[in-house]
């Protein structure tokens, strides 16, 4: 079980075996990796901004409440802060689990959450200017799936 | 009391945290104390139904009581993942 | 769009990598790792037979099957044959898309097709001896979901 | 036409492929030709609820007609991923 809020950017690849490799008795690993968009072009660059102490706190909450709901071997949240290109990995989720649904579903259920409930905030440098991404609606109605 | 402010509440008002010495007995009582004091402060709370707030790094709402509370943290909606 | 069904090892690290550079546009990876379980220690190694042509056009089909309803950057889909030991690495499935959702959705309906429609057949070999993998029932069920 | 056999259906054969000259008009039809043939053919097809079935690479049922088709395959439930 792993938690990471960091700065650098990490290797989904090696995160992704170096996990395999710890999740003894898994039959299925399930991995998610949110990658900066460019918009048409216009993205100069991403800041996501966090609040230390409480991110680590509610992505520990969210993934024992995973752990609580499916049967999990292991589970990885990797999550950037700071200032990201286009292209650039953001953050990444990784389930194990002996059976397929399991992983699957904390996997899903996990950035639905993240997404929603974990104390990051991402803003857009376009040549015009700056603005906050705003939360969308669809992603407060994806938590009533779980 | 430590009040912190993320994003464009923290550009709102100018400043990511400071020290309030309050009597409030709510967050909604904190908001109405802090927005009285200068535009900017009622800029950044004029709507609070866009606003999350969080009371020693839980998630609450503004009706919760701030007895015993050490640090309030004021913030848009969060855009994780 | 890649299918790959091989004999030799692959790296999931090394590929998921690969198929994220490969995935200009997208914001959203899922992959889906399959690994040999150890059966309480009782596993010699497995066994999988597959039906050579059929196999490649059978995922091909359900590949253009997710491409044609979840909107997709990119799918890859490696799965082996031949004999693997406990640990091994049997299969994996990764998409791209804009949005998680559909990167999701679409990795989740090529596991359970790939399960039950493409023509693969595991066979355990323990110290007892070899018994082919039955279908399971759950399986079969899992496809009504789509 | 090619028939081919895997998993346990090729093991109680006895054999992964061969080529049958038949009349059969379907599937059905070809299966109760073989298991006339010999005890390990009635035995692999004793319980085709068991069975699967494809013609050119493709799954169909029993009931499937065998013109034109050039390779049968006989397999049990499939268990990929």
């Amino acid at each position: 079980m792993s938690v990471r809020v960091q700065d650098a950017a990490f290797d989904a690849g090696q995160e992704l075996n170096r996990f395999t490799k710890g999740a003894a008795g898994a039959g299925a690993i399930v991995s998610f990796t949110g990658i900066v968009r460019d918009l048409d072009g216009g993205l100069r660059h991403m800041l996501i901004e966090h609040y230390p102490g409480m991110t680590e706190k509610a992505i520990g909450t969210l993934v024992q409440q995973a752990r609580d709901r499916w049967a999990l071997t292991d589970a990885l949240v990797i999550h950037r802060y700071g200032q990201l290109a286009p292209g650039a990995q953001i953050m990444m989720v990784a389930t194990a689990s002996a059976h397929r649904a399991d992983a699957f579903a904390a996997a899903d259920f996990l950035m639905d959450y993240l997404k929603s409930r974990a104390p990051f905030w991402k803003k857009e440098i376009t040549a015009d200017g700056a603005d906050w991404v705003a939360a969308k609606d669809t992603d407060e109605t994806a938590l009533t799936r779980w | 009391m430590d009040v912190l402010y993320f994003a464009w509440v923290r550009e709102r008002i100018g400043l990511p945290r400071e020290t309030v010495n309050t009597d409030a007995a709510t967050v909604a009582d904190l908001v109405a104390e802090l927005s009285a004091r200068e535009d900017r402060y009622a800029m950044a709370f004029a709507d609070t139904a866009a606003l999350r707030v969080a009371l020693d790094q839980e998630l609450t709402d503004f009706d919760a009581p701030l007895a015993g509370v050490r640090e309030v943290a004021f913030f848009p909606p969060m855009t994780g993942g």
